[in-house]
């Protein structure tokens, strides 16, 4: 019984993935069972007052839903870019080890550090160019 | 059995969120859908065996891309835009009129047609076997030996992006009658 | 096994179709970044399919790999467009881009 | 492969599950074998989030236990003994709550931004090392898979800044997802030093190398992953919205941050999913750095016993970080905003590049050795040599 049970049950794909999707649909019925109760035995007593949006109780003036700053957004592009930069060098990253134990070392360690300048470089322009600032950029 | 619960889900996820995508009217619910549906190709990838590309999938796309977006709607004005320009340009909003819309879903669905029977006869004509898909020590490998000329330009691809968006966002001088902070 | 590589297809099929659509509907910038991106995966899964059921190996899955960056550059420098023609145009609707017409 | 590897595997030996399961398979007509495998991980993958969600829960009453001895009061010391069911009359206090959203908020979204939070915390507990037996996917991408499933807490925090239509939740918001996009960078690149020395990014090939003696912890590996190990701790302070770096929901200056409009139970799906998520970043910390469950000489390998010492070992580790952390939290101003982009983009990126570089250069120069291997073999050669 034992035989069968470990031979089928050691499949990669299924000793992998099953506990993903196992924890992600726990993650909605456990939490979202949670919100039901909730949501069962909570008072209901909507007022126009409670439902006002937050303002220091004041009455809130507009919307919140206007433009924002930019300086938010250079930061996401320079991560976007970083972001794509590990996902490049992590398999790579993950293989040098066992290079340099075969005696490759040198070679992958200059594809890596030719790799890294680059990005290096970008990181270095923007740095200088101010970008990386929060405030100063905009004092000019 | 399990792979092809994951890829019936991810299938459902793709289908579902691109139906929804294209017929929502608020472009943030939009960017939602697209990450709904971007989670789904990640499941496709995960049940063809690429595990790591379906965490760069979701690291790439979901944690960049799709806040990207959602940053780029925030800052041109989210939802308050729709309405101020249905009313001051006169136009429909962000769908386009009707006949564009007609338009575009018969397109599609040409396109989807087309492809969809192309594949169905190259498949038929292909000799289909499952293969080993392998993992990201082998892509390592690759991306130093075969790959390497893509591996080192896509670093410049990167830096040039890199610049490139920086200088383009940067915003010019702030004059002071236009104050830009909240 | 030919479901499954035929799904895995018409996903692509649908997500191709999709992006076309969404350019096509779409007047936001952003929106039609966002059937650039559906085009981009689907060329990405039609990638991987093969290579799972056809090739073997790491070709398709570095191609993949390398569409996602593609996407990703792309994306961070379109959407820079974006920023920036809102600062000086006050709109990213397609049909106000139009200094370069006649 | 032993039979007895895996908690699940134990699982499948009790009589009770082959019956239960034998008797559910027979009636929808699948392999038996599928639904012994499905109620044992099901069982044991509820077991964990509730224990986790409990630790979650627990997190708040150390927070405020702690806060009190730094400060010199008591604390929480009314309901029950220490104030311990203080977490549970919390929780019944948070259910039985009214659910009030705004009228004016995007309602879609305000309803699946805490979803988003909590089930990017949730998924990544499915390949937590917690022991050899209970690592559940055993996939091989383990540490990369947790970077990237728990990014969509901070679209779930962009997303409840956004969707509540308030001011203070949209600075609470934008501020929370450009920390935590941006700490993500310092995060990935001293974890990538770690995995230039395992070779591997599952967490099985993180644990080879590391012993359970602190010798054979890749923190005192080398001088750069020491390095790397604060880097990588500062900077998960920061991606957990923890104190200095609570901008997103800085309550002096932002009301409370992007969960301002959120009642009763939606808020408290935000708050455990933080203390959650502080609890899985400690518990990574543990395992990259600090020699993760591995127990001296191996005790009781292979058996239930060395599985509970194992949990026992990781539990002590992670929770011993969190108390760091929580210490931390009662002894540091916050920051300024415009400080904390730059201590991430001047200071924690450079060093943690310098950090990738400076490893590589070990790995290359010392063969992969830590320092303790090269004093020992200084020391066994150094009389023959001279």
């Amino acid at each position: 019984m034992n035989a069968a049970v470990s031979s089928s049950v050691t499949s990669p794909s299924l000793h992998v993935l099953t506990p993903l999707i196992v924890f992600m649909v726990i993650a909605v019925l456990l939490f979202g069972g949670a919100l039901l109760v909730a949501y069962l035995i909570s008072p209901k007593a909507p007022s126009r007052q409670k439902s006002m949006i937050y303002e220091c109780g004041e009455i809130p003036v507009g919307t919140a839903w206007s433009m924002f700053n930019v300086r938010f957004y250079v930061i996401g592009l320079v991560f976007i870019v970083f972001d794509v930069e590990t996902a490049l060098l992590i398999p790579v990253a993950s293989v040098y080890r066992t290079l340099v134990a075969e005696g490759q070392g040198l070679y992958v360690f200059i594809i890596l550090i030719s790799f890294m300048a680059v990005i290096i470089e970008g990181l270095a322009y923007l740095w200088k160019k101010g970008d990386l600032d929060w405030v100063k950029s905009y004092k000019k | 059995m399990l792979p092809e619960i994951v890829l019936l889900f991810s299938a459902f996820m793709v289908f579902l969120g691109g139906i929804l995508l294209i017929s929502t009217k608020n472009l943030m619910h939009s960017c939602i859908f697209l990450l709904m549906c971007l989670f789904g190709v990640a499941g496709v990838y995960a049940s063809l065996g690429a595990e790591f590309l379906a965490v760069t999938q979701i690291i790439v796309y979901i944690g960049g891309i799709v806040i990207l977006m959602l940053f780029a709607v925030m800052l041109t004005g989210g939802k308050e835009f729709i309405s101020r320009l249905h009313k001051v340009l006169n136009l429909a909003p962000l769908m386009g009129d009707k006949s564009t819309y007609m338009k575009g879903s018969i397109v599609g669905l040409i396109i989807f047609g087309g492809l969809s029977a192309f594949f169905y006869q190259l498949l038929k004509v292909l000799p289909l076997k499952e293969q080993q898909v392998s993992d990201y020590k082998i892509i390592g490998h690759s991306l130093l030996t075969d790959n390497l000329l893509a591996f080192e330009l896509s670093s410049f691809l990167l830096l040039g992006a890199l610049i490139g968006a920086a200088i383009i966002a940067k915003p010019e001088k702030v004059s002071e009658s236009k104050p830009t902070d909240i | 096994m030919f479901e499954k590589a035929y799904l895995c297809l018409l996903m692509a099929s649908f997500l191709f179709a999709l992006g076309f659509a969404v350019i096509f509907i779409r007047k936001s910038i952003i929106a039609i970044l966002i059937g650039l991106e559906l085009l981009l995966n689907a060329a990405a899964i039609t990638f991987m399919t093969f290579n799972r059921y056809v090739v073997g190996k790491s070709d398709g899955q570095v191609f993949s790999l390398f569409i996602i960056m593609v996407a990703a550059a792309e994306a961070a420098v379109v959407l820079a467009i974006v920023i920036r023609l809102f600062q000086t145009k006050e709109s990213i609707h397609v049909d106000e881009m139009s200094e370069l017409k006649n | 492969m032993s039979a007895n590897e895996t908690v699940i595997d134990h699982l499948l030996q009790f009589e009770f599950f082959q019956k239960i399961s034998t008797a559910i398979g027979s009636q929808i007509g699948v392999s038996h074998i599928w639904v012994w495998y499905m109620v044992a991980l099901i069982l044991v993958a509820a077991v964990i989030t509730g224990i986790l969600a409990a630790v979650g829960g627990f997190g708040t009453y150390a927070e405020r236990k702690i806060s009190a001895d730094i400060q010199g009061r008591f604390g929480p010391n009314r309901v029950g003994p220490y104030g311990l069911f203080q977490v549970i009359a919390d929780g019944l206090k948070m259910i039985g709550k009214e659910d009030i959203s705004p009228n004016e908020s995007d309602k879609f979204l305000f309803y699946l931004a805490p979803f988003l939070c909590i089930f990017g915390v949730v998924a990544t507990f499915a390949v937590l090392p917690f022991s050899a037996g209970l690592t559940l996917s055993k996939t091989n991408v383990g540490i990369y898979y947790v970077v990237a499933i728990s990014s969509l807490v901070g679209l779930g925090i962009f997303i409840a800044g956004y969707a509540s239509n308030s001011k203070w939740s949209l600075l609470g918001g934008m501020r929370g997802a450009s920390q935590i996009i941006s700490y993500e960078i310092p995060v990935t690149l001293s974890i990538m030093s770690i995995l230039l020395l395992s070779g591997g990014l599952s967490f099985e090939d993180i644990l080879a190398n590391q012993t359970a003696w602190p010798a054979g912890w890749y923190i005192f590996h080398n001088p750069f992953t020491f390095i790397g190990f604060f880097v990588y701790f500062v900077s998960v302070l920061a991606e957990t919205n923890r104190a200095p770096f609570d901008l997103p929901e800085a309550e002096s200056e932002l009301v409370s941050g992007y969960h301002t409009e959120y009642t009763g139970m939606r808020y408290g799906l935000f708050a455990l999913a933080e203390y959650m998520e502080v609890f899985v970043v400690c518990g990574l910390a543990a395992t990259l750095f600090l020699g993760g469950y591995h127990v001296p000489f191996d005790i009781g390998k292979g058996t239930i016993f060395g599985d509970i010492l194992q949990i026992g070992t990781f539990f002590a580790k992670t929770l011993g970080l969190y108390y760091v952390v929580i210490w931390v939290r009662w002894t540091f101003p916050r920051l300024r905003v415009d400080h904390l982009m730059s201590i991430c983009w001047k200071y924690l990126t450079p060093i943690a590049l310098f950090n990738l570089l400076g490893v590589s250069v070990w790995i290359l120069f010392f063969d992969g050795k830590s320092i303790l291997d090269l004093f020992l073999s200084a020391i066994s050669s150094g009389p023959v040599g001279h």
